[in-house]
C-alpha cells in the first residue's frame, strides 16, 4: 500500500502537485474547501498571453485524477505532530496520519470594497477583473446602455500600504491588458483605457501583447493611478487620476470601470500556518526555507507549499512549483526512514 | 461686473472624453507607429533640437493623445528632422514620418487642399 | 448606485457618542457667520432633549486657522489645546464635543500625535503647566457637534413640525450634504460614515425626510482652504473650487445644501454671489441661487423655529424658496428686523443673483 | 541599278508612312513641350550649351556611344550589351545605307521617306558590280547583327536569368505590341528582301532565302504580301512607339544634350523630368538594383514603376513610391539613361511638403549658438548629430587627429546643429537652407581652413549645397588616407581581413571609393564584397526614407550585409555612423568605424589611454 500525502487547496497546485505524487508511487489526499476542484482558474475564462481557455489547461488535469483521494467542501479540522507524522483531521469526520504535508492554500483576490473610494458594490458599473472574466465565460458582456467608454485600473489592492498590501501582484498588469484587448475583441468601437503605475509585463509574450493592445486594438495607456470614482447624474462613472505622464490632473467620464484585484493572501491560511506552527510573512504570504533555494519547503519538517500560498504567481510557474513541490516530497519521504 | 480683484481660474484638468479624434484618426492611419510610444522619453533625451528648446517628441505624442494640439506647435516647430529619435526608439517607431505626417494633419487649419490621387 | 453598498461602509464606520454629558467649545467664525447655531445647538440638547451640555466663557481659540496659516507653530496650538482640555478637566467633564470642524480635525490629530509621541504630550504639559498652572486629562471620547445632532436626528425627528419635504408634491427635498474636509478625511474613522461615504449628514437628511444627492464632486473642498481664502490674491483658487462644486451638482437640480463646518456654508452661500455677479450663471432655479444651511439651523427649522430667529437672514442666499417648498411659515416683513423689533436698513440686492 | 517601279510608289508603303509621320509629329510636339516647361533660365541655359564646342563634342559622343552602342550595358553585361547594340546599331547601319544607296543611285527619290527604307522593293539589279555587292553584302550583314540580336532578345524575353537579370519589369499591352512588332520587323524584311532578291539583288542572306521562297512559291503577288507585313510591322511599331518604352529611343536623343547642358530636376514631370521620364527604357535593371527589393511587395516601388506611375499621374502610388525611396542612388548609378531616381523623387517630396505641410519651423533659437574662433592653423571637425549616439566615430578622430599631431577643434561639442540633409531628404527645402545657412556663418567664422567631417550624410550636403568659401571640406576618409600618403600616421597591420562598405552619400553621393580603401589596406587585408563601390547595397538606416519601417528595415539590412560577407571576412568597416549603427544591429562579425580601425592600429600607442 501506498504512502498518503495530505495536499490542501485542491487549485491548480494542489491538483499538480496531487497528480505528481501519485505518478510518484504515493496517495494524495486532495482537500478542497469549495464545492468543485480548480480553484481561481475554474473561474476564469482565457489565460494571457495567448488567451488560451482556462479550460483547457484545467480539464486534463480534473480528467486525470485517479488515485487521488479527494474531498471538496471539506476543511481541514486541525493539524497534530505525533512523532514524526502530522495527524490531519477533517471536517468531513475524516482523518489522516501522513509524513508530509502540502499546503497549497492559494490566494483570495483584493476585496474590491476595501478599496471605498472606487465605489465597488456602490457604483452599479464598477465591476472587478473577475466579473468581467464571469462575463467573458458567460459569452456576453451585460449592455449598459450606450457603453462607449470604459477604464481598467491596475493595482487594486496591490503595492498600496493602505490597503494592506505592499506587494506587487504581478499578474494584474498583464491580465488588464489581455482583458482590455478581448474586450476590444468583442466591441471595438468601444474606447478603452487603462490606468497603471507601472505596467510590468515580465512574462514572454506580456510585451507582445501590450504591444498588440497599443496597435491593433488602440487601447489607451494612462500613467497614473485612479483617485476617486463618483457617479453623474445618469449613472455614469467619473474617474480622477493624474495622467503622470503630462503633468496635470484628469477627469473622464466612463461608463464602465474594471477594478485589477490583486492577490491577497488565501483567509484561511494563517490558521492552518498556526496549526504546523509555521511562521507568517509579514505580507501574510507563508515563507519558505529558503525564497530563493528552495520555495516550496517550509522551514517545519514534513511541511511543503506549491503555488500562490507563497505570493503572487502566474499559472506556468504554480503548475512547475508543484512539480518541484512533488519532487521535494519525494525526496523528503525517501530520505527520512519511515518507523 | 464687479471687479473683486480675483476671478475663476481655468480648470488644469485634463477631460479626455471630449477628445473627438477624427484628426487622430488620420495621423493613426498615416502613421500607425503612434500608438505604439511607451512614452520612455529616449527621443526627448537624445534630442537635437532638445539641447536649445522645449521640443520632446515624447510630449508631442502624449498632447496628440489627449487632444491638446495646439501644445505641439511650439515644440515641433523647432524639429531638425536628424533622426536621433528614430535611432533609439525602443519600439521602432517611425519618427520622422510621424512627425511629418502631424505637419500634415495638423497645424493652423487654415490653407491649402491635400493633393488627392 | 447600490445603497446596501453605502450601508455596509456606513456600518463599519460607527464610532462611540456618549448620550450625555459634554463639555461644549464654540467656533471663532461661526457666531459671526451663523449666529444662531451654536445657540440652537444648545437649545436643541439642553432643551429639547435635556441634555448636560456645559460651557465655560473661558475657552479660547483652537489655534487652528493661525496653525493652518502657518501663523504659530505646532506646539503653541498644542498648547492652547491642552488648556482647552485642562478647562473640561476642571470642569469635570470626559466628553469633549466641539463646534468648529477644523478643530476638531486638530483635536484628533495632537490626540494622536499624543498618542503615537508620548514625549511631546509629556512637554505640552511641562509647558501648559509652566503658563497656566493647568493640568489636564484627554477626552475620554471626543465628537463634533455634527455627531451629536446625528446621535439624537431621530429624537429630533419625533419632535419635528416640518420635514425635508416639498410640501406641494409630496417629494422629499434634493438634499446636497457637504462634509467639512477636516472631519474624517484625516481620520476616515473618527467620522460618522468614513471619509468616501460620510454619513453624519446623511443620516440627518434622511431621518428628517430628505433625499441626499451623490454628485461627482461630492467630496471636494468647499473652497475655503485658509491660504487661498485668507490671502486675496489666491481667492481666485478658492472661487474656482466652489464653482467646480456647483457645476458637477447642477443638473441634480438641489433643494438646498446642509454642511457641518464652519467655512463651508459661508464659501458656498458667498461664493454664489460671487460667481453670479461674474458670470450671471444662478444655480437654484428662477435666478435664485441654492440655499445652504448649517446643520443646526436645519434642525431648527424641522423642529419649527422661527427662520429669523434661525439667524437665515444673514445668508447671501434667500433661503424663502425652500421656507415655501417645506411649508414654513415666515414673515417677509420680519426679515430684517431687529431684537427689538425695529427695521434694521435692508441690505442692498446683487445684480445677477436674486433674494428677498 | 534601275528603278523598277516607275511610280516610285505601291499602297504597301502607306502603314510605314502613316507610322514615320505620327511617331516623328509626336516627338516634335514633346520636344516642344519640354522645352516650353523648362525654366527661361534652363532654356537658356540648354540653348547655350548647343554651340558650345565642348558639349557637342559630349554630346555626339555619348549619343554614339550610348544611344548606338550601349557602352554602359557592355561594361556591365557584355550579352545584354550585344542585344542592344545590334539592334540599334545595326538599324542604324541599314537605314543610313539604305540612304547612301538612294543618294548614289536615284537621288531624285530622297525626298520619299520610304524610298530608302524600302529601297530593295523599287530598285532593280541589271548587272552586278562591285559597289553594288558590296551595299547587298553590308546590307545583309547589318541585317544579320540585327537579327542575332532579335534572337538574343526573344530569349530574354523567356529565360532572362540566361542574360543575368533576376527580375525584369511587367510590360504593359502596348509594350507587348511594341516588341512583337519590333520582333517581326527585321524577319520580315530579311524575307521580304529574299523575295525580290532575285531580281534587286542580294547578298548572303537575302539570295539563299530567294532560292528557297522561289522553290514553292514564284508568284509575284507573294512578294506585295511580303513587303506590306514588312511595312505593315513598321508601320505599327511607329505608332505605338510613343505609348511605349520604346520611346527611349527618341527621347535619348534630347536627353544626353539636356544632360550634358547640366540642368537640374525641378519639377516631378515637367520639362527635364519629362525628358527623363520618356527616356526609360523599361529595362528593369532598377528593380535588381534596389535595395528594397529583398522584400517581394517592395519590387513595385522601383524606380521604373515610378516613372510609370508618373507618366500615368498617379499621384497616390507615385507619392508612397518617391517617400518610400532610402535615397541610395544605386538605382541610379546603373541606370542606362543615368535618370535622376533621387532627384525626382525629392522634387515630389519638396512639392508635397510645399503643399501639405501646414506646421511652421522656428530655428530661431540657433542663434544662442555663436560661433568659435579656431584659427586658420587647427582643422575645425564636425561630428553631426549621429556621432552622438555612436561616440566611437569623435572618439577614434580625435585620437588619430592626435596620434597625427593634427591640432583641432571640435565643431558641435555641446550638440550639434543638424547638417540639414535630413530636412532636404524630406522635402523641406527652405527649412534645410536655414540650417545650411546657420552651419555656413558657423564655419566661415570660425577661421578654419579645413572642415573635417566623419559623417556621409553631412558630408554629402556640405559639398553639394554649402558652397563654403576659403574652407576645404574633407572627409575624414580622405584626411586620413593624406596623412599616411605623408607618412604622419604610423599604422601596424594586423592582417585581420576587412570588407569595406560604401556609404550611399561617400560613394555614390560623393564619388569616394578609393581613399578609404587605400587607408584600411595599411591596417588589414581587405576583401571585396559581392557588390561595391558604385553597386554596394544600403544598409538599409538611411534617412531617405520616409515611410520604410523598422521591420522593413531590417531585411534590407541583412540583405546588405549578407553582400558584404560573401568572401567571410573578419569585421565589417564603414565610415558612416548610421551604417556602423544599422549594421551594429544584425552582424555576426564586428562592425568599426574607419576612424575606429585605424585607432585600433595605431603604431605608437603612447597616447593610448583605452
Amino acid at each position: 500500500m501506498s504512502e498518503n500525502v495530505v495536499v490542501i487547496g485542491g487549485g491548480p497546485a494542489g491538483i499538480e502537485a496531487s497528480r505528481r505524487l501519485r505518478d510518484l508511487g504515493y496517495t494524495p489526499i486532495l482537500i478542497e474547501k469549495e464545492p468543485v476542484l480548480g480553484g481561481h482558474l475554474a473561474r476564469w475564462d482565457r489565460l494571457f498571453p495567448d488567451g488560451v481557455e482556462a479550460r483547457s489547461v484545467l480539464d486534463p488535469m480534473l480528467q486525470d485524477l485517479d488515485g487521488i483521494k479527494y474531498f471538496t467542501d471539506t476543511t481541514v479540522s486541525s493539524i497534530n505532530r505525533l512523532k514524526d507524522t502530522w495527524v490531519v483531521k477533517l471536517s468531513n469526520g475524516l482523518s489522516a496520519q501522513v509524513r508530509a504535508i502540502l499546503l497549497s492554500t492559494g490566494f483570495d483576490l483584493f476585496k474590491a470594497e476595501k478599496k471605498e473610494e472606487y465605489g465597488y458594490g456602490i457604483y452599479e458599473r464598477v465591476i472587478t477583473n473577475a466579473e468581467l472574466e464571469d462575463w467573458f465565460k458567460a459569452g456576453a458582456v451585460p449592455q449598459f446602455e450606450g457603453v462607449h467608454t470604459i477604464g481598467f485600473v491596475h493595482c487594486v489592492g496591490s503595492r498600496d500600504e493602505k490597503a494592506g498590501n505592499r506587494q506587487c501582484s504581478k499578474v494584474c498588469c498583464v491580465t488588464a491588458v489581455k482583458q482590455a484587448c478581448e474586450f476590444k475583441e468583442k466591441h471595438p468601437e468601444v474606447t478603452v483605457y487603462c490606468f497603471y503605475m507601472d505596467l510590468r509585463m515580465f512574462g514572454r509574450k506580456f510585451e507582445d501583447l501590450y504591444l498588440k493592445a497599443q496597435k491593433e486594438h488602440g487601447v489607451r495607456f494612462v500613467r497614473g493611478r485612479v483617485s476617486e470614482v463618483s457617479e453623474d447624474i445618469d449613472g455614469h462613472l467619473f474617474v480622477k487620476a493624474e495622467d503622470t505622464l503630462f503633468g496635470k490632473p484628469l477627469k473622464i467620464k466612463m461608463d464602465m470601470l474594471v477594478l485589477m484585484c490583486g492577490m491577497t493572501p488565501a483567509d484561511g491560511t494563517p490558521e492552518l500556518a498556526r496549526m504546523v506552527s509555521i511562521p507568517m510573512g509579514e505580507d501574510g504570504f507563508l515563507v519558505p526555507a529558503s525564497i530563493v533555494g528552495a520555495p516550496c519547503i517550509a522551514p517545519r519538517e514534513g511541511i511543503f507549499f506549491a503555488g500562490t500560498s507563497t505570493g503572487p504567481k502566474t499559472i506556468p510557474e504554480t503548475l512547475g512549483e508543484a512539480s518541484a513541490a512533488a519532487l521535494a516530497i519525494d525526496r523528503y519521504l525517501k530520505t527520512t526512514a519511515r518507523r | 461686473m464687479i471687479d473683486f480683484g480675483y476671478g475663476l481660474t481655468p480648470s488644469a484638468t485634463l477631460r479626455i472624453e471630449n477628445v473627438q479624434n477624427p484628426l487622430f484618426e488620420e495621423l493613426h492611419r498615416r502613421e500607425p507607429d503612434v500608438a505604439k510610444c511607451i512614452a520612455c522619453g529616449s527621443c526627448t533625451a537624445s534630442c537635437s533640437a532638445g539641447c536649445f528648446t522645449e521640443m520632446s517628441l515624447r510630449r508631442v505624442i502624449l498632447s496628440l493623445q489627449r487632444g491638446r494640439e495646439k501644445e505641439i506647435l511650439p515644440m515641433l516647430q523647432h524639429c531638425m528632422l536628424c533622426g536621433k529619435c528614430q535611432l533609439v526608439c525602443p519600439r521602432g517607431i517611425n519618427t520622422r514620418h510621424l512627425i511629418l505626417s502631424i505637419g500634415k494633419v495638423y497645424g493652423p487649419a487654415d490653407q491649402k487642399e491635400e493633393v488627392r490621387p | 448606485m447600490i445603497y446596501q453598498g453605502k450601508q455596509k461602509i456606513w456600518s463599519e464606520y460607527q464610532k462611540e457618542i456618549p448620550d450625555d454629558h459634554w463639555f461644549y467649545v464654540r467656533s471663532c467664525i461661526r457666531q459671526s457667520f451663523f449666529p444662531a447655531s451654536e445657540k440652537m445647538f444648545l437649545e436643541i440638547l439642553r432643551n429639547r432633549l435635556g441634555k448636560d451640555v456645559y460651557e465655560t466663557p473661558h475657552h479660547t481659540t483652537c489655534g487652528g486657522i493661525a496653525y493652518h496659516s502657518e501663523a504659530i507653530p505646532q506646539e503653541t496650538m498644542m498648547t492652547i489645546i491642552a488648556r482647552q482640555f485642562a478647562l473640561m478637566t476642571e470642569a469635570g467633564y470626559e466628553n469633549y464635543v466641539c463646534s468648529c470642524i477644523t478643530s476638531f480635525g486638530l483635536y484628533t490629530e495632537v490626540m494622536e500625535d499624543w498618542r503615537n509621541f508620548p514625549e511631546l504630550e509629556a512637554k505640552i504639559r511641562e509647558n501648559l503647566w509652566k503658563a497656566t498652572r493647568r493640568e489636564f486629562k484627554i477626552p475620554t471620547n471626543l465628537a463634533h457637534a455634527s455627531d451629536l445632532i446625528y446621535k439624537f436626528r431621530n429624537a429630533i425627528a419625533e419632535q419635528a413640525k416640518f420635514r425635508l419635504v416639498n410640501k406641494a408634491t409630496g417629494e422629499p427635498l434634493r438634499v446636497v450634504e457637504h462634509i467639512g474636509c477636516h472631519y474624517a478625511k484625516m481620520f476616515p474613522s473618527k467620522g460618522v460614515g468614513g471619509a468616501e461615504y460620510p454619513y453624519v449628514l446623511a443620516g440627518m437628511v434622511e431621518s428628517w425626510g430628505g433625499e441626499v444627492i451623490d454628485y461627482p464632486e461630492r467630496r471636494h473642498c468647499c473652497g475655503f482652504g485658509f491660504r487661498q481664502y485668507l490671502v486675496r490674491a489666491n481667492r481666485g483658487y478658492s472661487l474656482s473650487n466652489t464653482h467646480k462644486k456647483f457645476e458637477s451638482m447642477e443638473p441634480f437640480k438641489p433643494d438646498m445644501i446642509i454642511t457641518n463646518c464652519p467655512g463651508c456654508p459661508y464659501f458656498l452661500d458667498r461664493w454664489q454671489y460671487v460667481i453670479a455677479e461674474q458670470t450671471g450663471k444662478t444655480y437654484g432655479g428662477n435666478g435664485y441661487g441654492i440655499p445652504v444651511f448649517t446643520y443646526e439651523e436645519v434642525a431648527g427649522l424641522v423642529l419649527g423655529y422661527d427662520p429669523w430667529d434661525l439667524g437665515l437672514q444673514t445668508h447671501q442666499v434667500a433661503v424663502e424658496p425652500l421656507l415655501d417648498k417645506m411649508g414654513v411659515p415666515y414673515k417677509p416683513e420680519d426679515k430684517y428686523k431687529g431684537l427689538n423689533g425695529k427695521q434694521l436698513q435692508r441690505p442692498e440686492f446683487p445684480m445677477n443673483i436674486k433674494c428677498c | 541599278m534601275k528603278e523598277r517601279i516607275l511610280a516610285a510608289y505601291d499602297p504597301f508603303v502607306l502603314p510605314f508612312v502613316f507610322g514615320i509621320s505620327f511617331v516623328i509629329g509626336y516627338c516634335l510636339l514633346a520636344l516642344f513641350k519640354v522645352l516650353v516647361q523648362l525654366s527661361p533660365a534652363d532654356r537658356r541655359k540648354f540653348a547655350l550649351s548647343l554651340i558650345t564646342p565642348s558639349t557637342i563634342l559630349k554630346n555626339l559622343r555619348d549619343l554614339f556611344c550610348d544611344c548606338l552602342l550601349h557602352v554602359k550595358l557592355w561594361k556591365r553585361n557584355k550579352v545584354l550589351g550585344y542585344m542592344h547594340s545590334s539592334i540599334a546599331f545595326g538599324w542604324f547601319m541599314i537605314i543610313v545605307i539604305g540612304h547612301i544607296e538612294t543618294v548614289l543611285y536615284i537621288p531624285e527619290r530622297l525626298h520619299k521617306l520610304y524610298y530608302p527604307i524600302f529601297f530593295r522593293f523599287f530598285m532593280e539589279e541589271q548587272k552586278q558590280t562591285l559597289q553594288g555587292s558590296f551595299f547587298f553584302f553590308l546590307m545583309d550583314f547589318f541585317l544579320l547583327i540585327i537579327l542575332s540580336g532579335i534572337t538574343l532578345a526573344i530569349i530574354k524575353r523567356f529565360r532572362s536569368r540566361i542574360v543575368g537579370m533576376r527580375r525584369t519589369t511587367k510590360l504593359t499591352l502596348t509594350d507587348l505590341i511594341g516588341l512583337y512588332s519590333l520582333w517581326a520587323i527585321f524577319p520580315l524584311r530579311w524575307i521580304a528582301e529574299g523575295f525580290t532578291a532575285g531580281v534587286a539583288g542580294g547578298s548572303f542572306m537575302t539570295i539563299p532565302i530567294n532560292w528557297i521562297l522561289h522553290s514553292f512559291m514564284s508568284k509575284p503577288e507573294n512578294i506585295t504580301v511580303a513587303w506590306w507585313a514588312y511595312s505593315l510591322a513598321l508601320g505599327t511599331f511607329m505608332t505605338v512607339l510613343p505609348f511605349t518604352r520604346y520611346m527611349h529611343i527618341p527621347a535619348e536623343i534630347l536627353l544626353i544634350p539636356m544632360r550634358n547642358a547640366g540642368l537640374p530636376v525641378r519639377h516631378t514631370r515637367k520639362g527635364f523630368t519629362l525628358a527623363m521620364l520618356y527616356s526609360c527604357p523599361s529595362c528593369g535593371v532598377c528593380i535588381d538594383a534596389c535595395p528594397m527589393g529583398v522584400q517581394k511587395k517592395n519590387v513595385q516601388d522601383a524606380t521604373v514603376y515610378m516613372v510609370r506611375n508618373l507618366k500615368r499621374r498617379n499621384q497616390r502610388r507615385s507619392l508612397e513610391i518617391a517617400e518610400k525611396c532610402l535615397m541610395c542612388g544605386k538605382c541610379a548609378s546603373l541606370c542606362q539613361v543615368q535618370m535622376d531616381a533621387c532627384g525626382i523623387r525629392l522634387a515630389y517630396r519638396t512639392a508635397q511638403e510645399k503643399k501639405n505641410n501646414r506646421l511652421p519651423a522656428d530655428f530661431s533659437y540657433l542663434n544662442a549658438v555663436t560661433p568659435q574662433e579656431v584659427g586658420e592653423e587647427k582643422v575645425l571637425y564636425y561630428a553631426g548629430c549621429m556621432s552622438s549616439l555612436t561616440p566611437v566615430i569623435s572618439r577614434s578622430v580625435q585620437r588619430v587627429l592626435q596620434a597625427a599631431g593634427v591640432p583641432f577643434e571640435l565643431m558641435d561639442r555641446d550638440g550639434a546643429i543638424c547638417c540639414g540633409r535630413p530636412l532636404l531628404l524630406a522635402g523641406r527645402r527652405d527649412e534645410a537652407q536655414q540650417l545650411i545657412e546657420k552651419n555656413r556663418q558657423l564655419i566661415e567664422k570660425s577661421g578654419a581652413q579645413i572642415l573635417l567631417v566623419s559623417c556621409a550624410i553631412c558630408y554629402r550636403i556640405f559639398k553639394e549645397q554649402y558652397d563654403l568659401i576659403g574652407v576645404e571640406v574633407v572627409h575624414y576618409t580622405e584626411y586620413f588616407n593624406r596623412l599616411i600618403a605623408a607618412g604622419r600616421l604610423p599604422l601596424k597591420n594586423s592582417h585581420e581581413t576587412l570588407v569595406y562598405h560604401d556609404p550611399c552619400d561617400l560613394g555614390r553621393g560623393c564619388g569616394i571609393y578609393d581613399a578609404p580603401r587605400q587607408a584600411l589596406s595599411q591596417v588589414g587585408q581587405l576583401v571585396p564584397a559581392l557588390k561595391e563601390r558604385e553597386e554596394s547595397v544600403c544598409c538599409g538606416g538611411s534617412v531617405g526614407s520616409l515611410t520604410l519601417r523598422y521591420e522593413d528595415r531590417e531585411p534590407i539590412t541583412r540583405g546588405s550585409i549578407e553582400n558584404l560577407t560573401a568572401n567571410n571576412p573578419e569585421q565589417i568597416v564603414t565610415a558612416c555612423p548610421l551604417c556602423l549603427k544599422t549594421f551594429g544591429r544584425f552582424a555576426p562579425v564586428p562592425v568599426r568605424d574607419f576612424a575606429e580601425m585605424l585607432a585600433l592600429h595605431l603604431e605608437t600607442n603612447k597616447n593610448d589611454t583605452k
